[in-house]
């Protein structure tokens, strides 16, 4: 009964073509809302932020971007982690050249250069498909890490090599660097993850979005009907890369606080993928409960056997969690490949007919 | 500028051409190797249509297993046969848990099912083996280890001799898969398998079990790709990093090509180690190596999307 | 909701088990038993860990007070330790990040959370300047230090001698490895010899054949390595294979660890690594360990490791934490020492000639002390050299040039300061 | 046949208007393979215009030249009076020719709906601005350009399945979806590639209606490939004729019927 959906008459086009035609949906989405932005920062301790609420909005932020150019225009990605590296190291170089400039707009602007850098590198799409544009990706990935490493001017000459985050203020509040307090980095995270999350919404319920699965189901159809595929995946290339672009100037700015080269290795762009796709390729939500179970697994393997009384040796959690990550990859595409996401609508369509079968 | 890019990197050649002889020498070993795990993709690829993240786990798992077992005063050459035996047993896991269960799936989904293989294969192994640096049971498998020295043009030329062995052993090992492949009803099922499944199964073996012994060669040539790589830096999961060096081989030879395969990973070896000596260390501050063969692979696709060894497609609708 | 009640007992459980914890002095090890650094973390933190096992065992911990030092595991991976970090600093009276990406990272937090980063002989090495740094600690040596001593050695003690010479510099291309780069670069330019770094990405560490060829090509007359993990073993059998000189290869004192070494066996001999701490196998702590901790089997470590180089650094490291938890103690009157108090352990260690005999640890390390000022204490070290089985002494104690470093660290940690402002300086520190 | 100028009035009554496309000499290379040998013929307004041939004849590979898929390797087209130049396939579509495929391509990740939306795509103009904040042009466009799919969707009789994803849809429906995706561009000419491939006797017969209909309700023009004789001699007026890449007629049905080449060539050989 929960999920009745009888009753519900859609009078217009607009109304049908509303993010929630179901009106239980609107409310599920007014509770998460509601949690988000106000029952999580008055309740949560600083652990769960740091463990968890900031790096899984975060995360989420990045496995969408990557969804926008793999899941709605179907070029599959493996150097996702170097255009965060992109996104974080122009924000530095913007606070640290520009130290007037707002945080949060420099936070945004740093994702103009990853999308620059990501139409680049999406240039060879418009060549090159399937597994071996995938290969060409990680071409990316490794040339720009080793960038990272070796251009100097972009770590300021520090002697380290890495970026250190310094304290900047926003309105007179610390909002990165260490003197800022993990509520207020919280709450940017969340506006700028809200923010992004709508703008992508509507892009891809759109005119846009159709362009973009058109050009990832069929592309000889979709250029024959009347798009044009260098637009369409160059555009799928930009947006993803500013999105994936701010997610790394805030996984730097407002989490990490520092970041060395070979942070945006490899190992970050799979965690991304997997977000991804166990979450869903082609559906926003997704993201969301990838990074969830992704960014939650490792904690939970850690406190709970913990609460619970059972010691379990720190190395020996995580060659399980890396086991279990693996398995549950394996788990998840044998039994939905199309991920969390589908899981969900599945329940829900259950749900809607529920408790009549038909 | 110019000078140092055109023309001093080919002075350095031949002022020092024993020199030049060594980065060739070491090109070309570690060419054989990206060959090797390349041929290990290409197997799998061909027969049934998956990209095998896996393969480079599987080079390490297989190295530790070798070693592992000895460790527990297994002889030598009784533990290349249990080793074998594991990556059979491997070879059958994967195909009756992963495999069988997504067949018909999209191509990227069993692409991501790899790297779940692989996630669990690392903390499988670590668990087991544990995650420190082991030594290759090289002499104990009866390969020599000392090195010749030669002194062409009046100067300095080191071979290694497990290295001049690997080659060898890689050699040898692609002719018998290739032998294999086209002697035997097996071979000429999985050849047939990448043309055309129903040509392949009307010879009348099973999809279950080619699938399981094409895995199963990938894990033969895993083991020697072990042994081989572990003699000269040790075993540990450092290794599996060499694995993604078989992609832009794949690039160039094309995911199907077993020739390509091989031509692709020995430029690829001689090519970046040649950038590296002669460009990338006097120009731009060394390491190039990690980008070198992808961006090379890139700008070949770019002018020639079929790769080195494709022929041209035309599109059809 | 039988279900509920359960996990009701188990969080009451768990409650009751945190408060019968909180008695003790909690100190978490940011460790690595996994991953490709793993072969030479591993015998690191087994010899910390022991060392704490043995005390609680024999001692009933310090002062009264047992030691809770438990391990979170980061892989090496600076995201992971921070997550250690954030985890353990609730309740954690020190930070030990074992990694210099880890602690770059966590050394600004650590002011505002106000918990001390013991960082033994690695790190950022300007973090000697305690009146900056105020929560951090590299005792008793920090990475410049490590170069000055072995440029000392090379040089038979005197730096003009290298005049003319070419060092390459290989090392880990990450924090770490570039860590003494500004230090090595300044005495190039001050004593006229030339450095040529070469790094080596992570990616590369166990095939460094470019890295040896470009030695080859370029004949430096030494080879100083800041190595870690699989790159050590990775550059030592290529050494080996370009036929380079041992006798001139010189590592830095994580670059000294035998089962890197055991690889290559009689090949290797000749190869140096300066070290702040020596194995004395012979000292009475060992007996201790093994009749406290090896027999009670609460040991994850094995005979062959134990003797070697790494196990023994890691007691050392464990007994500056003891130390530093001791000398709160005395000074404060309280046997649960929180963070702050801690601070102030560190801060004035005085480990003396007397005090390693009465540990049992004569040899192992030599005498130091820290200030406010001070927080490294710059016990200098010995130069071990691989005989074929094991490392051997191989040179008198070596101090470092603490006159013409201590100058650079004030300048370098002025601006990390300045690049971090606001930031706290403790003025009240003369 | 009829003067060039000013069309003809069909048998049936209806007025066919002048030449919106016409092939001059084109010839279409493979490598050394000539797949299309020198063929010219025209398209007039409001007709419906058929290629036939037997298996490799080259008709795909002619409706690929003239969807712009295929460059020729000689020879021109012409287009509304004036000669087009080399352009992309979009660029093609954009000037009103619209496709359906012999093998079905549809997008199947999506909804029947949206695939009859993508129809619209090239009549959509919003910036991306106006689609990041849905306000504006593109949200009056949406509506806009739903009225006209939606008209669409009820002209093919397709409204119950409106949200189903077009993966789940039987044969004969997908072809009815695609043909929606190819109207709802409200194309100058459709190009209809084996329209009634793999259908039944029912589906066939639908699909005929739908088609007459189209041409008779919007006044498309339409062409069409076909394999099946008696349905394309009961639809179309004019029918071109290939063998082997060579236009071996061309004429009204009629006329095509008792042309000897055909009949040698073709109908004698398929039935």
């Amino acid at each position: 009964m929960l999920y009745r959906t009888a009753g519900q008459y859609k009078t217009s086009y607009a109304s049908d073509q509303a993010v929630f035609p179901v009106r239980q949906d609107a409310i599920l989405l007014g509770i998460i809302l509601l949690l988000a932005w106000v029952i999580f920062p008055l309740t949560a301790s600083e652990f769960t932020f740091q463990t968890l609420l900031i790096p899984i909005l975060i995360y989420s932020l990045a496995a969408l971007g990557l969804n926008v150019l793999t899941g709605y225009a179907g070029q599959l990605s493996l150097g996702t982690a170097a255009f965060m590296g992109v996104g974080a190291y122009a924000c530095y170089k913007m606070v640290t050249l520009m130290p007037w400039l707002n945080p949060l707009v420099a936070i945004l602007l740093s994702g103009a250069f990853s999308a620059g850098i990501g139409v680049a590198f999406g240039i060879p799409s418009l060549r090159i498909k399937g597994f071996y544009l995938a290969i060409a990706t990680l071409a990316a990935q490794f040339f720009l890490v080793w960038l990272f490493e070796k251009w100097g001017w972009l770590y300021n000459y520090n002697s380290s090599g890495a970026i250190q985050v310094p304290n900047l203020t926003m309105f007179g509040v610390y909002v990165a660097g260490p003197q800022a307090s993990t509520i207020v980095q919280y709450y940017v995270v969340l506006v700028v993850v809200s923010l992004l999350t709508w703008v992508t919404i509507n892009l891809t319920r759109g005119t846009l979005g159709r362009t973009w699965k058109a050009t990832r189901d069929m592309d000889f159809a979709a250029e024959l009907i009347g798009i044009n595929l260098m637009r369409s995946k160059l555009t799928a290339f930009a947006i993803s890369s500013y999105i994936v672009g701010v997610a790394g100037a805030l996984f730097v700015f407002m989490w990490r606080g520092a970041a060395e080269p070979n942070l945006f290795d490899i190992p970050l762009s799979f965690r991304i993928l997997f977000i991804a796709i166990i979450g869903g390729l082609g559906s926003i939500m997704g993201n969301y409960l990838g990074a969830i179970l992704i960014v939650g697994l490792p904690v939970m393997l850690n406190t709970v056997p913990e609460a619970l009384g059972i010691h379990i040796d720190s190395a020996t959690v995580e060659h399980l969690n890396i086991m279990i990550v693996g398995s549950l990859i394996i788990f998840f595409l044998i039994i939905e490949p199309h991920g969390l996401a589908r899981l969900w609508a599945l329940i829900r369509e259950k749900l809607v007919i529920w408790p009549f079968p038909h | 500028m110019l000078h140092d890019i055109f023309i001093a990197p080919f002075q350095d050649m031949f002022s020092a051409p024993d020199f030049l002889l060594q980065v060739l020498w070491e090109g070309l070993v570690s060419g054989i190797l990206y060959a090797l795990i390349a041929l290990g993709f290409v197997l799998i690829f061909r027969s049934s249509r998956i990209f095998n993240f896996a393969q480079g786990i599987m080079v390490v798992f297989a190295a530790l297993t070798l070693v592992g077992l000895h460790a527990m005063g297994v002889p030598a050459w009784i533990c290349v046969l249990l080793t074998l035996g594991v990556m059979f047993v491997l070879a059958m896991a994967i195909e009756r848990v992963v495999l069988r269960p997504l067949v018909g799936q999209p191509d990227i989904i069993l692409f991501m099912a790899t790297i779940g293989i692989t996630l669990f294969l690392i903390g499988f192994g670590e668990i087991i083996f544990g995650g420190e640096n082991k030594v290759m049971i090289t002499e104990e498998l009866g390969i020599p280890t000392g090195s010749w020295t030669l002194e062409p043009f009046g100067g300095l030329l080191i071979l290694e001799q497990k290295d001049v062995t690997a080659v060898v052993v890689a050699a040898l090992l692609v002719i018998g898969l290739l032998v294999f492949l086209s002697r035997t009803q097996m071979g000429r099922a999985i050849r047939a398998l990448g043309d055309d499944s129903q040509a392949a199964l009307s010879v009348g073996i099973s999809l279950h079990t080619i699938w399981v012994l094409v895995w199963f060669i990938a894990g033969i040539i895993a083991l020697v790709t072990g042994i081989a790589w572990g003699a000269r830096a040790g075993v540990s999961f450092a290794l599996e990093v060499i694995a993604y060096k078989a992609l832009p081989v794949l690039m160039l030879g094309g995911l199907e090509s077993i020739a390509g395969a091989i031509i692709g990973g020995l430029m690829i070896g001689l090519l970046e180690k040649l950038f590296e000596i002669y460009w990338g260390q006097p120009l731009m501050g060394g390491n190039t190596e990690t980008w070198f063969a992808f961006v090379l692979a890139l700008l070949v696709l770019l002018f020639r999307p079929q790769g080195l060894f494709g022929e041209k497609i035309i599109e059809r609708v | 909701m039988k279900h509920f009640t359960k996990m009701a007992l188990a969080a009451t459980v768990a409650a009751g088990l945190c408060t019968s914890a909180a008695a003790d002095i909690y100190a978490p090890n940011l460790s690595y038993r996994t991953g490709p650094f793993a072969a030479t973390g591993i015998p690191l933190m087994n010899g910390q860990k022991d060392y704490f096992t043995m005390i609680n065992e024999r001692d009933g911990g310090i002062g009264g007070v047992k030691i809770e030092f438990d391990e979170c595991e980061t892989g090496y991976s600076t995201e992971k330790g921070v997550e250690c970090y954030e985890k353990t600093k609730g309740r954690a009276v020190v930070t030990q990040p074992w990694s210099t990406g880890i602690t770059l990272q966590v050394l600004p937090k650590t002011n505002v959370d106000m918990i001390p980063i013991l960082a033994p002989g690695y790190g950022f090495s300007p973090m000697a300047d305690g009146k900056v740094f105020q929560w951090a600690f590299n005792a008793p040596g920090s990475y410049w230090d490590a170069a000055s001593m072995i440029l000392k050695f090379i040089s038979q003690d005197n730096l003009d001698n290298l005049k003319g010479k070419k060092i390459a510099f290989l090392h880990l291309d990450h924090p770490f490895g570039k860590e003494p780069l500004p230090f090595l670069e300044a005495k190039a330019a001050q004593h006229g010899f030339e450095l040529l770094p070469i790094p080596v990405g992570l990616k590369e560490m166990q095939n460094q054949s470019a890295q040896w060829l470009q030695i080859r090509r370029e004949r430096p007359d030494y080879v100083i390595m800041w190595g870690w993990g699989a790159m050590n073993a990775g550059a030592i059998t290529e050494a080996v294979k370009t036929k380079f000189p041992m006798e001139n290869f010189i590592g830095t004192w994580w670059s000294g660890h035998d089962a890197d070494l055991k690889i290559v066996g009689e090949d290797g001999k000749g190869y140096k690594s300066i070290s702040f701490s020596r194995p004395m196998l012979d000292a009475a702590i060992q007996a201790d360990i093994k009749k406290y901790v090896v027999d009670a089997g609460k040991s994850q470590s094995n005979p062959e490791e134990m003797s070697g180089v790494f196990y023994n650094r890691g007691l050392v490291i464990s007994m500056i934490l003891a130390e530093g938890i001791k000398a709160a103690q005395d000074h404060f009157k309280v046997g649960e020492i929180n963070a702050e108090q801690l601070r102030w352990g560190l801060e004035n260690l005085n480990v003396t000639e007397e005090r390693l005999a009465e540990l049992g640890m004569t040899g192992m390390v030599a005498p130091f002390k820290t200030s406010c000022s001070d927080h490294t204490g710059h016990s200098g070290g010995w130069v071990l050299e691989w005989d074929g089985k094991a490392f051997v002494e191989a040179s008198d104690h070596l101090t470092p040039d603490s006159a013409s470093i201590q100058p650079l660290e004030v300048e370098k940690a002025a601006e990390y300061a300045a690049a971090n402002a606001p930031w706290p300086i403790n003025e009240e520190c003369k | 046949m009829t003067d060039q100028a000013e069309g003809y009035t069909t048998a049936d009554g209806r007025k066919i208007g002048g030449v919106v496309m016409e092939m001059k000499n084109i010839t279409l290379r493979f490598g050394g393979v000539v797949a299309i040998h020198n063929i010219s013929f025209d398209i007039r307004e409001g007709e419906i215009r058929a290629i036939i041939g037997p298996n490799g004849a080259g008709k795909s590979s002619m409706l690929n030249v003239i969807s712009g898929f295929y460059t020729p390797s000689e020879g021109e087209v012409w287009y509304k009076g004036a000669k087009r130049p080399p352009m992309k396939p979009y660029e093609v579509a954009r000037q009103g020719v619209a496709r359906t495929f012999q093998n079905i391509a549809l997008f199947e990740g999506m909804s029947v709906l949206d695939n009859v939306m993508t129809g619209r795509l090239t009549h959509m103009k919003a910036g991306i601005l106006p689609q990041m904040i849905w306000k504006g042009r593109a949200e009056a466009e949406e509506t806009e350009n739903r009225i006209i799919a939606e008209r669409v969707i009820d002209f093919l009789e397709i409204q119950h399945i409106r949200k189903t994803p077009v993966a789940r849809l039987p044969y004969g429906l997908k072809k009815r979806v695609e043909l929606a995706r190819a109207l709802a561009a409200e194309p100058t000419i459709l190009l209809l590639d084996e329209p009634m491939a793999g259908m039944n006797v029912e589906e066939k017969e639908d699909m005929c209606r739908f088609i007459l209909d189209v041409n008779d309700e919007f006044g498309t023009t339409i062409a069409l490939i076909e394999h099946d004789m008696g349905v394309v001699m009961d639809l179309s007026d004019r029918v071109v004729v290939m063998d082997y890449g060579k236009k071996i007629g061309d004429g009204s049905p009629d006329e095509v019927r008792n042309n000897q080449d055909v009949i040698d060539a073709y109908l004698g050989v398929q039935h």
